[in-house]
């Protein structure tokens, strides 16, 4: 039985949407609109404000491998992760000239020392750096987070968007709550039917809509969910399946993802895009909008590597995670030289060698595109998952 | 080319370095004792340090990050650092966490050979860097004690806003000073905080004095590898101490001695005679090879005018002050003021301007693979200060602890280079 | 007459300029780099003596010749008998060498000492062929040359007796290292100069006066300044050492004096170098110790496709569909290649992949100390390969616009120009 | 059922026969080396593997599955394939039974595998994509110093004044090399101080994969052993708590180890019913 054509074509134009580096998504809808686009990185951004003032957030997540790095590594020392450097790359060739402004959320220390270089390259265009806040109480964290957010919003104003309304963001919440159900939807289906969403085809997805309005990015993940649902001509395979953590900011290339799924791994969790499952349920639509905004950030959001969160509440986080997706095995899979990654790892690693779950690591680059050892390391570690399971 | 020696051979040490030695030693002794005196401890960083705050509740301040670069001096960090990576820690990551936890599996000795207390609270006052707030996560994991966290605000803009300041008065309000109360079952004393307050703002007018002196032709000191010692104790435990207003005071009076004398900066090796280069310095020094990298400088005549690391711990020289008068606005403007948490217009701008103030022959940029916080942007500091200044920059790579990533053979290379470059450029500029 | 010597003791090859007291070049030397720093200085001087001296050589022979148009034709054919003569005598010394391991093998086999024989004689036969006119020799160096016909007879002659080929590549590689570290074996100029001029019966007998004139003059140094990778271990006074940077700027500028902007690509690193209007370095750039994007790299690569050195730019340059290389790592990447080579990609692509790859890591280098400015010189062992000039002009048009773009010939000798031009100022400032 | 095994490296293709009949339990029967050498690596194969069904006695017709490892997955008459620490710890256990770890040295890659008295992977630790400190390094080296592999591992031993070597470029190794002999130092000194940074790095693989007790050195480097000395030195230096063995087959664990698994799994397709070579396909990665 052969695939659903539409099935077919709707990846088909996801993927074309992921490989266009120069944003011309973006520059269409420029044109069509009149609009605003603001891109942020990694990892999260209340697209939520943006979107109310009629903004379009535009999810930048670095590079390819494809991209020829030339300028981008005259600002970075090999001992750097390779996110920015693709960044500035691509900002210095011309393909963001779209963007009106960059977001910088606090990530670490790279993307942060990363606003200033922007500055003083793209002095033109709005930098502003998102100090998302480490303290969790609404009236001191809160309080902080909610004037940083005021002053985005005033900026955007500035640059001639949308002053922002409680009416327009509550319409935006609810047009991303709707958004965000879908993609835990998505992940529920993988996690249940792996053989029917492909890791490497849901990621172009979760990519594609990055560069989309959320209406047409809710469209989509809609009809991806239906169409891959109902396929009957994928069929399951003998694989063992794989927790993904680590991804969270340089993103793995695409091919790596092929390759951990033709190594015989099916992958029913990840931290990949993660800007998508940050907030982890339903941000309410009455009361104080931007108020809730904050709140959930405070309340509600992954126990990513880049908060502090005491005790061991990421550890916790993580078994549960792999226990609710039924993972044979974790795969920690970090950028190189990615510092919140991997100095979590450690932590993360005891906390799921307390459990019975097998684990192994490795480091990737996103501009990779050698993947002998990876695909070796990820093999054995599947074959043995196969071979000895229940043995 | 080498008519006079450059390094005379005679080393020795100054009264104010004895002082110093003394007052180190003497709160590594506090420390070892700590746990029978019932002393509490906590374990904080030197960017955004709130020592005065620690020690108006009588708790004693253990620096990791000195511990650290202490143990590189004394050559241990390349056995912590494989101890840290045998337990899972990546070799990409900043080494002075790999090292401090590498110290602490191998029995927490200190750098006077003395065990360190374990901590009874983390003060995470994470100024400048998020690997800070990691290393405590790895901490809190051993320990189990309280954590208190002060989440201090990035200056992207280059400057200090009023929601800035309130936020971090607000966590220190309603975290960090409850938790010490809690910690050592002990009231806030804001008097007692005022007094060390003023003791350091007179301790730090002598340092900015201090370091000011480079701008003497020749300069007295040498502002990044003599800078490191000068800036020890007020960077580290003793802010705000008696102990601290009297050494830099006799430091400052020693440094005015050398001035009347026309004297270069001392060394290890014995004294510069011959000033041959004037240098800016960005960048951390490598601890591991401190002497010999220093000796690569002194050997060529270069001194260092002025350097960011020694404004890790608060930079002074723009006019900061502890201010007794607004105890905790003053701590906040301080954590939110240290070098490396400012944007990267603003460390080209201070950099441009040392050059100029200074009249440095050109700069130098130490890039160490350990610190982003540090090192991710410095290619752009580069070409900007270079463009700005018209002065010929530098660059070389090694690390802060790890050995592996100290090639003498490369740096000297680098460096020789460099000075050549600065000689040929200014017979150039006279023929 | 008088001269000053540059010497750029480099990581593979080791070069020398000679310079009269005029600062025109004399002639230029260049030998492999080896072990003994000693030895590779002065056969590159040696090598930059017979140089100027066949260039004195053409000088006077223009003037005396019988037929003054067929005067270059013969200075080639002598140089050409000069240098077989010169060949033939380190394989003597190879030979010898050869026979001195095998008498020292624990478990000798009976056929080897055959089988040293047969080589020996065989590529004794071949010299003359080697060095016929037209003739294309895969590198400059006897090592390579010596080196690369050996393996092949060794193979066939393994094959033919069942001799292990190990031993027999083993064997060479330990004779060769003599070979090399004997200043010696490659003979002296007037000896071979005698012998290459009896391999030309019948020619102008003004040749032999010529030959005679130019042998008989004293040359006479009156300064030296030693550079490149090794220049700490010379054998020079530490006054007299000169960092490569600054003596690529210089020779660079003194070649092309409208140069902004240097980049030499050595055997094993990449420097990126900018120059004021008088030659003085305002920046640069080093690349770290990784063979990926130098010299080396490509030699790593013809070594693994036993190609020479000089036959990879022209191979790459049929390429019109250059394949991405995944491998960053050297050898992974010769891995990679024969990987891609059994899966049946073209070997021009591949190579053209190769090339690009260490011209991207050069532009990285590029921007890092400031850019391509008008002019540009390009110099280091591999700016002789044409494909990586081509991907390298492609590269700089694109990314900084047009740009004069220098090459020289002689750009290899770059940075022993400039020491010799600093050699000179200090022998004139004494 | 006689299987082979066919391990593709990209140094030296090895080949083994077992057999795994009843009676007898489990029987090496032949293994045959070819190293490379830069030539087409498949063709080496076709004659490596003719060689080794010569040397053992049988025809092609007798080998009931043909399991390839290493980069073998393009070996056109393979049956299945297995990856390279499956087969390394499978071929290890046989050489070694008390062995639970296993480090398969090869020309480019080292890695640590950490298993259980069935050869079960338990953990296992790789190295980088840098091939400084590899065999390929260590066989530049040696070249350049006109030292036979076979001679590598007793000039090394008699080495007494080590000279340090930190993380060197295995291409530019030979500069690094050029300079040491220039300062003096000998060949075995160079030698030794080669083993010991190579040791210290695949001790720290050793370490972070969490071997134990008896471990099997296997792959090229086994066979050295100036290296096998120095590994010993370090775990004894670093008080690992680490038995390092080596065999004379550990050249040939990998694929000792693939025709292992590949009788095991041509048994247990037959126990599900399932033809050859089909079903065997299936295994082999895309
Ligand atoms: N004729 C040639 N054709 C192509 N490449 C060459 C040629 N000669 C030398 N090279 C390249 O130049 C490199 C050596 O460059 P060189 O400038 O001599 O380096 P170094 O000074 O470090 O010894 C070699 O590794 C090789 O790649
Ligand atoms: N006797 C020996 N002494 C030292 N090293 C050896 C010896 N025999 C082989 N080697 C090394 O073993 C490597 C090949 O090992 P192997 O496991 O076959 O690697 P691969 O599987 O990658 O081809 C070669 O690089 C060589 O350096
Ligand atoms: S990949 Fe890691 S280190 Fe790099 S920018 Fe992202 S979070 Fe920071
Ligand atoms: S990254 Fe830099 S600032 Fe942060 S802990 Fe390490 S050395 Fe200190
Ligand atoms: S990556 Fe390869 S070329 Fe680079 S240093 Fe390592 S071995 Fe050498």
């Amino acid at each position: 039985m052969s695939e659903d054509p539409r099935l077919t074509a709707l990846v088909d134009r996801a993927g074309a949407l992921f490989r266009d580096q120069a944003l011309a998504a973006v520059r269409e809808w420029k044109a069509r609109t009149g609009g605003l686009a603001v891109g942020f990185l990694p990892i999260y951004v209340p697209r939520e404000l943006l979107h109310a003032q009629g903004v379009l957030p535009v999810g930048l997540m670095g590079g390819r491998p494809d991209l020829e790095i030339i300028k981008g590594d005259a600002y970075y020392q090999s001992y750097i992760c390779h996110l920015p450097r693709s960044t500035v790359e691509l900002g210095l060739n011309g393909s963001y000239d779209a963007l009106d402004g960059l977001i910088f959320p606090a990530i670490c220390d790279v993307i942060r020392n990363l606003s200033g270089m922007w500055q003083m390259l793209f002095p033109k265009v709005l930098v502003h750096y998102l100090d998302v806040p480490q303290n969790f109480d609404p009236a001191i964290g809160g309080a902080f987070y909610r004037r940083d957010l005021e002053s985005l919003s005033q900026a955007l104003e500035a640059r001639g968007a949308r002053a922002l309304t409680a009416a327009a963001l509550r319409q935006s919440i609810a047009l991303y709550n709707e958004n965000r159900r879908l993609v835990r939807e998505l992940y529920a289906l993988r996690r249940r039917e792996p053989w029917k969403v492909p890791t490497h085809e849901l990621y172009v997805v979760l990519r594609a809509a990055l560069l989309v309005p959320v209406e047409e990015s809710t469209t989509m993940f809609a009809e991806y969910l239906a169409l891959a649902s109902a396929d009957r001509s994928r069929r399951p395979q003998d694989q063992a399946r794989v927790l993904v953590t680590g991804s969270f900011c340089e993103q793995p290339p695409l091919a790596l993802i092929k390759t951990l799924e033709r190594a015989g791994c099916y992958i029913v969790d990840d931290d990949f895009v993660q800007v998508h499952r940050f907030i982890r349920s339903d941000i309410p639509v009455d009361g104080d909008p931007l108020q809730s905004i904050v709140d959930a950030l405070l309340t509600d959001a992954v126990a990513s590597p880049t908060r502090y969160i005491a005790d061991e509440v990421k550890g916790a986080d993580l078994n549960q995670r792999a226990a609710e997706s039924g993972a044979e095995g974790v795969l920690f899979c970090a950028a190189s030289f990615c510092d919140p990654a991997l100095l979590d790892q450690p932590m993360a690693v005891r906390a799921v060698e307390r459990t019975a779950i097998p684990w192994t690591a490795f480091k990737y680059a996103e501009n990779n595109g050698q993947f002998q050892v990876i695909r070796e390391q990820a093999g054995t570690f599947a074959d043995s998952i196969k071979l000895w399971s229940g043995a | 080319m080498s008519a006079a020696p450059i390094v005379a051979t005679t080393a020795h040490k100054d009264s104010s370095q004895v002082r110093q030695k003394e007052m180190i030693a003497r709160h590594f002794d506090r420390l070892a004792a700590a746990p029978d005196t019932g002393t509490r401890c906590a374990y904080t960083f030197v960017p955004g340090n709130l020592t005065e705050l620690l020690l108006s509740f009588d708790v004693l301040p253990v620096l990791p990050e000195i511990n650290a670069l202490q143990s590189a001096m004394r050559g241990k960090t390349a056995e912590y650092i494989a101890a840290a990576e045998k337990l899972g820690h990546s070799e990409d990551v900043c080494t002075y966490v790999k090292s401090d936890i590498g110290m602490m599996k191998s029995g927490n000795i200190g750098p006077t050979g003395q065990r360190l207390p374990s901590p009874d609270l983390l003060l995470l006052s994470y100024t400048g860097c998020f690997t800070f707030m990691k290393w405590f996560e790895l901490l809190r994991e051993e320990y189990h004690c309280p954590v208190a966290m002060l989440h201090v605000p990035y200056q992207a803009d280059g400057r200090i806003t009023d929601s800035m300041r309130t936020y971090v008065v607000d966590q220190l309000k309603n975290v960090v000073i409850p938790k010490l109360e809690e910690v050592t079952g002990r009231q806030y004393d804001e008097d007692r905080l005022r007094a060390h307050l003023a003791r350091s703002a007179q301790a730090e007018d002598d340092l900015v004095w201090v370091l000011q002196s480079a701008k003497n032709v020749p300069s007295p000191i040498d502002a990044y590898f003599g800078a490191v010692y000068y800036v020890g104790p007020i960077f580290s435990a003793f802010r705000g101490t008696a102990d601290a207003v009297d050494y830099y005071r006799e430091l400052r009076e020693e440094i005015a001695g050398r001035i009347r004398q026309g004297k270069g900066p001392v060394t290890p090796d014995g004294e510069v005679e011959r000033e041959r280069f004037r240098i800016v310095v960005e960048g951390p020094p490598n601890w591991t090879s401190f002497r010999q990298f220093w000796k690569m400088f002194a050997d060529e005549g270069a001194v260092a005018v002025a350097s960011t690391y020694s404004k890790v711990g608060g930079v002074y020289d723009l006019g900061f002050r502890h201010d007794p008068d607004h105890p905790l606005e003053t701590l906040a403007e301080y954590c939110l003021g240290c070098y490396t948490n400012l944007s990267l217009p603003t460390r080209i701008d201070l950099l441009t301007r040392y050059l100029s103030e200074y009249r440095a022959d050109g700069f130098l940029i130490n890039s160490v693979k350990s610190c982003n916080s540090f090192s991710a942007g410095q290619l752009h500091i580069l070409r900007e200060v270079e463009a700005r200044s018209g002065r010929p920059g530098g660059f070389i790579e090694s690390d802060l602890v790890d050995p592996r990533y100290f090639s003498a053979a490369n740096i000297k290379n680098r460096l020789e280079s460099y000075f050549q470059m600065l000689d040929q450029k200014r017979a150039g500029a006279s023929s | 007459m008088n001269y000053t010597v540059g010497i750029d003791l480099g990581s593979t090859t080791t070069k020398a300029v000679v310079l009269g007291e005029d600062g025109a070049v004399l002639g230029r030397g260049i030998t492999n780099s080896r072990s003994n720093y000693d030895v590779a200085c002065s056969v590159a001087l040696s090598e930059a003596l017979i140089n100027a001296r066949f260039s004195l050589i053409a000088g006077e022979f223009q003037s005396i010749a019988r037929d003054p148009a067929q005067a270059p034709t013969l200075i080639g054919a002598l140089e050409r008998k000069f240098r077989a003569e010169q060949y033939r005598s380190q394989l003597r010394v190879l030979d010898t060498e050869l026979r001195r391991f095998l008498s020292r093998l624990l478990t000798r086999p009976p056929a080897a000492t055959g089988i040293v024989d047969r080589i020996a004689g065989r590529m004794t036969a071949e010299v003359d062929a080697l060095y016929a006119e037209g003739a294309r020799r895969k590198s400059d160096f006897f090592r390579d040359l010596a080196g690369s016909r050996y393996l092949a007879l060794a193979e066939e002659e393994a094959r033919a007796t069942g001799v292990s080929f190990d031993l027999l590549a083993g064997l060479f590689d330990k004779a060769i290292l003599d070979v090399e570290n004997s200043a010696e074996a490659a003979g002296r100029f007037d000896e071979h100069a005698a012998v290459a001029l009896e391999a030309l019966p019948g020619a102008d007998p003004a040749l032999t006066t010529a030959v005679a004139r130019v042998s008989a003059r004293t040359l006479e140094q009156i300064g030296s300044v030693g550079t490149g990778y090794g220049r700490q271990r010379l054998p020079f006074p530490e006054g007299r050492i000169r960092s490569e940077i600054l003596c690529h700027g210089l020779g660079a500028h003194s070649m092309f004096p409208r140069t902004r902007t240097v980049l030499d690509i050595g055997g094993q690193d990449t420097k990126a170098i900018q120059v004021d209007e008088q030659g003085i370095v305002t920046s640069f750039q080093m690349n770290d110790r990784c063979a990926a994007g130098c010299g080396r790299y490509l030699g790593y690569i013809a070594d693994e496709m036993s190609l020479g050195l000089h036959e990879l730019g022209p191979i790459a340059s049929q390429s019109s569909a250059p394949v991405r290389i995944n491998s960053t790592c050297t050898v992974f990447a010769g891995a990679e290649l024969r990987e891609r080579l059994s899966l049946g990609e073209r070997r021009e692509d591949i190579l053209a992949g190769l090339h690009r790859a260490i011209v991207l890591r050069a532009m990285s280098l590029l921007a890092r100390s400031g850019g391509v400015k008008d002019e540009f010189t390009f110099t280091g062992g591999v700016a002789r390969n044409q494909a990586a000039v081509a991907a390298l002009r492609t590269l700089v048009e694109e990314n900084y616009g047009a740009r004069t773009v220098n090459i020289s010939e002689d750009s290899i000798y770059t940075g022993a120009l400039g020491a010799a031009l600093f050699a000179l100022r200090n022998a004139a400032a004494a | 059922m006689i299987t082979t095994g066919i391990d593709v490296g990209s140094a030296a293709i090895k080949v083994a026969v077992v057999d795994t009949g009843d009676q007898a339990g489990e029987q090496f029967l032949a293994g045959v080396t070819e190293r490379v050498r830069r030539r087409d690596s498949l063709a080496v194969v076709e004659t490596a593997y003719q060689a080794a069904l010569d040397s053992a006695g049988v025809t092609r017709a007798d080998v009931g599955y043909v399991a390839t490892t290493g980069e073998g997955e393009s070996v056109p008459f393979r049956t299945g394939h297995f990856y390279g620490m499956t087969t390394h710890a499978r071929g290890g256990l046989f050489l070694e039974p008390a062995a639970r770890g296993v480090v398969d040295i090869g020309a480019l890659h080292a890695r640590a595998v950490r298993m259980d008295e069935h050869a079960r992977v338990l953990g296992y630790r790789m190295t980088s994509q840098c091939a400084s400190g590899s065999g390929q390094f260590l066989e530049n080296i040696a070249r350049y110093l006109g030292v036979t592999l076979e001679e590598i591992g007793r000039l090394s031993r008699t080495g007494d004044a080590p000279e340090a070597c930190s993380s060197i470029c295995a291409v530019l190794a030979e500069t690094d090399v050029i300079n040491m002999v220039s300062r003096g130092i000998t060949i075995p000194n160079i030698l030794r101080g080669i083993h010991q940074s190579m040791a210290g790095r695949y001790l720290k693989l050793v370490v972070s994969a969490g071997l134990k007790d008896v471990v099997l050195i296997t792959g090229g480097l086994a066979a050295d052993e100036g290296l096998m000395a120095a590994l010993a030195e370090a775990a004894i230096a670093q008080k690992s708590p680490v038995d390092i063995r080596s065999h004379p087959q550990s050249m040939l664990a990998g694929a000792i180890g693939a025709a292992l698994w590949g009788a095991f799994r041509a048994r247990r397709l037959a126990g599900l019913g399932r033809r050859l070579p089909a079903g065997a396909a299936e295994l082999a990665s895309s």
